[in-house]
């Protein structure tokens, strides 16, 4: 790279991300031109991803207190109180675009930022989950994609010693050009031990630990700058690289930290690293702060200013410490060998100064930079609409038994085993459901308690393609069903918002439809928000993702030896469906893999019902009356029958109902429903009989085969092969 | 013929192992020890009379499979 | 009853460890730094945890098993204490030189995590003695470097001498004669991938691995 | 001075990783390629003035660390 000729100051705005509106903003701000650090500072305090700044007028709507909510958003994680003085941290991350250019290091390095978010706050880390969306198998990228992500998120997590428990996997063309990797992690902590990020005042050291800062992660576009014209002749590379070993250690020495009383404020140095930590922590205290960059601890010669303050280097952490506490830090530091300096202390300016080289190369004011930072109300257009399909407008398959094995054995319904063998999935030994187990979300047990979480992870992007609104309910009432499907009483949750370029009205449109209808839903279910993460721009030349708002959740089981699954379905057992099917057809799975089309209305969500067939499902689980429940989602009432019939190893034979087409009865993907086992099963009946929830007998478990009414009769075996068959023949 | 590649990260990337290597050796007692770099070596035969031609062709399995372009170089040597 | 887990930079099953023994058999457990110069006092048992002992770098266990702490757990080693190295712990072991041979990356280069089946090899050994007349136990496998190798002459006597603990019925990672678990010559020192720590009560889906703390113990 | 060290699995022990490699090559069209070996290389720089101390000083690195002597051989180059 030869000299360049020197750059405008709003040239390298441009070339920051910055509108040419933001960047005159700015100069009104200040009253003065920033100079080139300064300018970097703002380019990402002002981003997208640190001030939400196309999506916090309608973040806004969500429902984010409640009985349990401790902390909602707004810190590195949601807070809620699971009882007995113990609180549960946990949150959602994407990590798509990395993943995308690189997707081993992409992913492992979301599932380690996820985990710091979580022990920042004085949680250790007890579970990890990962929504994942590739593109079509057939597209040429998508195998080195799935294979990479896998093996990034089993090799950072595997390592750190936290279990990855459950998650989703997704395949559509729509995100041939932007897959989406969001990873969520869950920790526990003390209700009284939780620690935050505001630095509470003035004359505090600010203490930097982990890893050193290299340029990993810096903006290629920056590199072009005529500032580091002379640093390289080298391409650096922006490809942040994980070190899960000294995730593990900087996870152990920072809990000891807390432990140790020293710990005033803390913060992971997350996105934008050192700058989004430092104005942070700051700017919530409502203090000033200043660094001597010359101390941070570095692993590349001659890094400027401006390199270190975007460094996105992996593993590090910033805490404020008490009066008179670094030497207990160093000695924690030195037993986990983790590099750490004192860089800078807490002042009573408002201001971020930053000195490097014995000079100060940036001051600011901080209100400017966090609370004062551009807000847009994105011009948006509603939606439009599918019309409702009704089961006539829908072919029947001309062979049921072949449709089904087909259904069972497509990419997003087919065994992720391939996959979620790659996890560790038992260290910490508190693991009671899993992905390899058949139960409808991922089980921990609350170290040394009767006490269990329950988490998992829900979104059917085809559904909020078709209906932004209906499918932003519909990823919170199936997490939630997923919740009680195991037991679980749901307390709230955490979401991933993916979605394409806000700029575009249609895409602004599916932001704001998907945010009220999920809002709705969580107001209905009392199931609050309280962390969460936007991924916008998901888009290649012009093309955005289906709209994704991948919803996490997390549930409380008081007493794990109550709680249900659907491995352990036994022959002679009746099954019975609770909730109303009606067949809707549109926007199913069965529309897309059997006939190819992707049109119609989604399945609506009546939230009142969810909640009456919700609640009696849950008192049925804990009072012991039903252990084996399954909740119907993807691919309807035949996909149900087929996960109890091989999870548990036996036949399943459906009585279809009367009065509805049998394909409709069969794949129909309507809302709110659940099949319960029981030997006997007018206990159920009765008892949803009065919650007024729709109950009928649709079968049995009984013989070796998956099997209704004398039009399919499809031996176990082979219906295990159809589902276990596609990953591992795809992978390879 | 038999061709020799070496895969290392490029210069700038945190190399992972090189540092835990490096922690270890001084633990050791080689205190001097320093900048450790980690790789990886593939050798293998191909049948190519032609060094050049082989070459070039090496390079493109590197390209297409052996090195991660992202964030890894490679030398090549046929012999 | 007195027993050690010994804690490494990145071991992961530390805690896991200590919890099992404790419930499987009520012993004392103490934690050991890796960076101590000796074992605690009268110890019964010592175990190697799994986990990623300086992030699995340059080979899995390779510096673990240089680690000050390891001058001592093989002075006690060769006095007859019980030794237990699970997972990356048996990696530990062979570096070490405690054990024979070598793990090597599993046949399908993946890590790998499940549910697995053993047969109970020799069920005379000091940490196989209660499952005598059982022949099948279950426990759980999560590695990426599990494949024990050793020449066939090692593998010869191994077998022979009665020093292979543990088979897989269905062998996840491509050991050498579907060997899960050896113990060394004297019959003191056991390595094996599967998990016993994590298979010690019915509701982490197996209670089998109790057994062998208990048997460990019991013969001490 | 720097060092380079070439650790590779010794001759019996297979090599899981090149069977992949080579595999892998195959697929690519690559179907000459035979006998892949994968092995690791340790670069670093160590003070000393003197290359034949500098070279029995890394062999004894590798003896008690960079190689597993069971499974491995190694080449030292102290340059
Ligand atoms: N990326 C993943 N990581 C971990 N587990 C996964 C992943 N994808 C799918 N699974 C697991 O596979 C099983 C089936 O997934 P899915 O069909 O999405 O469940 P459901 O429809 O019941 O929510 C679940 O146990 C889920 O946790
Ligand atoms: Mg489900």
């Amino acid at each position: 790279m030869s000299a360049q000729p020197a750059k405008t100051l709003a040239e390298t705005a441009a070339e920051y991300g910055l509108k040419p509106e933001e960047f005159d903003l700015i100069i009104q701000r200040l009253n003065r031109e920033p100079n080139a650090v300064e300018l970097g500072v703002f380019s990402v305090m002002w981003s997208e991803h640190c001030s939400y700044k196309s999506s916090r007028k309608h973040l806004g709507k969500f429902p984010t207190s409640g009985p349990r909510v401790i902390q909602g958003p707004g810190e590195n994680a949601g807070v809620v109180d699971i009882g007995d003085g113990q609180a549960c941290i946990f949150k959602m991350e994407s990590h798509n675009h990395p993943s995308y250019i690189e997707p081993y290091q992409g992913a492992a390095t979301g599932v380690g930022g996820i985990m710091r978010d979580v022990f920042t706050m004085g949680a250790r880390p007890v579970a990890l989950l990962n929504a994942l969306r590739f593109g079509d198998p057939s597209h040429p990228k998508t195998k080195r994609l799935v294979a990479g992500v896998v093996a990034g998120i089993g090799g950072y997590g595997n390592c750190v010693g936290v279990p990855t428990v459950a998650g989703e996997t997704n395949f559509h063309r729509g995100y041939d050009g932007n897959i989406l990797v969001n990873a969520m992690c869950v920790g526990l902590a003390d209700a009284d031990k939780i620690f935050y990020s505001a630095a509470p005042s003035a004359g505090l050291p600010v203490v930097y630990f982990g890893s050193k800062t290299g340029r990993d992660g810096i903006h290629g576009a920056t590199m072009a700058s005529a500032e580091f014209d002379d640093a390289s002749d080298e391409k650096r590379p922006t490809v942040q690289v994980g070190d899960p070993f000294a995730e593990k250690l900087l996870i152990e020495a920072t809990l000891e930290l807390m432990a140790s009383g020293a710990v005033a404020a803390i913060q992971d140095m997350g996105a934008a690293g050192l700058t989004s930590s430092s104005v942070e922590m700051a700017g919530k205290g409502g203090v000033g702060i200043e660094l001597d960059l010359d101390q941070v601890p570095q692993r590349e010669a001659g890094m400027s200013a401006y390199e270190m303050m975007l460094s996105e280097s992996q593993e590090r952490m910033l805490a404020i410490l008490k009066p008179g506490r670094e030497a207990d830090g160093q000695r924690i530091f030195q037993k986990w060998g983790l590099d750490a300096a004192t860089i800078g202390f807490t002042t009573d300016t408002g201001h971020i100064v930053l000195k490097h080289k014995g000079e100060i190369v940036c001051d600011l004011p901080l209100a400017p930079l966090s609370d004062d930072a551009p807000l847009y109300d994105r011009p948006w257009v509603a939606p439009t609409l599918q019309p409702r399909l009704s089961p006539s407008e829908v072919p029947a398959p001309a062979d049921y038994g072949q449709a089904i094995l087909t259904l069972l054995g497509s990419p997003d319904m087919a065994s992720k085993r391939w996959l979620w063998e790659q996890y560790d999935r038992h260290v910490m030994a508190d693991t009671l459901e899993d992905s390899a187990t058949g139960a409808d979300a991922g089980i921990v047990r609350v170290h040394g308690t009767r006490k269990a979480l329950a988490v998992t992870s829900d979104c059917t992007p085809r559904y909020v393609q078709n209906d932004p609104y209906e499918g932003g309910k519909q990823a919170v009432a199936e997490a939630w069903r997923n919740l009680t499907a195991v037991g679980a009483d749901p307390i709230a949750i955490t979401d991933n918002l993916n979605f394409g370029n806000p700029e575009r009205p249609e895409i602004m449109g599916q932001i704001v439809r998907a945010i009220e209808g999920m809002a709705e839903a969580c107001r209905a279910l009392d199931f609050p928000v309280v962390s969460g993460n936007v991924s916008l721009y998901n888009e290649t030349n012009g093309a955005a993702i289906p709209p994704t708002p991948t919803v996490g959740a997390v549930g409380l089981i008081a007493d794990y030896a109550r709680r249900a699954d659907f491995a352990s379905l036994k022959a002679g057992d009746a099954l019975v469906l609770l909730g109303e099917t009606r067949g809707e057809l549109g926007a199913s799975l069965y529309l897309r893999e059997l006939l190819g089309r992707e049109d119609g209305a989604p399945p609506p969500v009546d939230l009142a019902g969810e909640r009456r067939a919700g609640d009696l499902v849950r008192s049925l689980i804990v009072s012991g009356q039903v252990t084996v429940v399954h909740d119907l989602s993807d691919g309807g009432l035949i996909s149900a029958a087929a996960d109890l019939a091989l999870a548990s190893d036996v036949g399943v034979s459906l009585l279809l109902p009367d009065g509805l087409p049998a394909h409709a009865a069969l794949f129909g993907e309507d809302q709110g429903r659940y099949v319960l086992a029981a030997a006997q099963p007018d206990a159920i009946l009765r008892a949803a009989a009065a919650a007024g929830v729709p109950a009928t007998v649709i079968g049995e478990a009984s013989g070796a085969s998956l099997r209704a009414n004398g039009m399919f009769d499809i031996p176990l075996p082979e219906l295990r092969r159809a589902w276990e068959h596609w990953m591992p023949a795809y992978m390879g | 013929m038999r061709a020799k590649v070496q895969v290392f990260l490029k210069p700038g990337v945190l190399d992972v192992q090189g540092k835990a290597v490096e922690h270890a050796l001084h633990g050791l007692g080689w205190g001097d020890v320093a900048d450790v770099r980690v790789g990886r070596t593939i050798e293998f035969d191909l049948k190519s009379a032609d060094a050049t031609a082989a070459e070039a062709e090496v390079k493109a399995m590197c390209e297409k499979l052996l090195a991660n372009t992202v964030i890894e170089g490679y030398r090549v040597e046929v012999a | 009853m007195k027993a050690a887990v010994v804690v490494f930079p990145g071991s992961n099953c530390d805690r896991d460890c200590k919890v099992a023994i404790e419930r499987s058999t009520g012993a004392h457990v103490d934690m050991v730094w890796h960076g101590d110069s000796a074992l605690p006092q009268g110890v019964d048992l010592v175990v190697l945890p799994g986990g990623f002992s300086y992030g699995d770098y340059l080979r899995c266990g390779a510096m673990a098993a240089l680690s000050p702490v390891m001058s001592d757990v093989k002075a006690a080693a060769e006095r007859g204490v019980a030794v237990v190295g699970i997972c990356n712990g048996f990696q530990i072991l062979c570096e070490a030189g405690l054990l024979p041979g070598a793990l090597l990356r599993n046949e399908r280069l993946k890590y790998v995590c499940k549910s697995v089946d053993l047969a109970v090899a020799n069920a005379q050994t000091r940490f196989t003695a209660g499952y005598a007349g059982r022949r099948e136990v279950r426990m759980t496998v999560g590695n990426g470097e599990g494949n024990f190798f050793a020449d066939d002459a090692t593998l010869d006597r191994l077998e022979g001498e009665g020093q292979v603990a543990f088979r897989y019925l269905d062998n996840p990672n491509g050991s050498a004669r579907d060997i899960a678990g050896v113990v060394n010559a004297r019959g003191n020192v056991l390595g094996l991938m599967p998990h016993p720590d994590r298979a010690f009560e019915a509701e982490l889906g197996s209670a089998d691995g109790a057994l062998l703390f208990q048997s460990a113990l019991a013969s001490a």
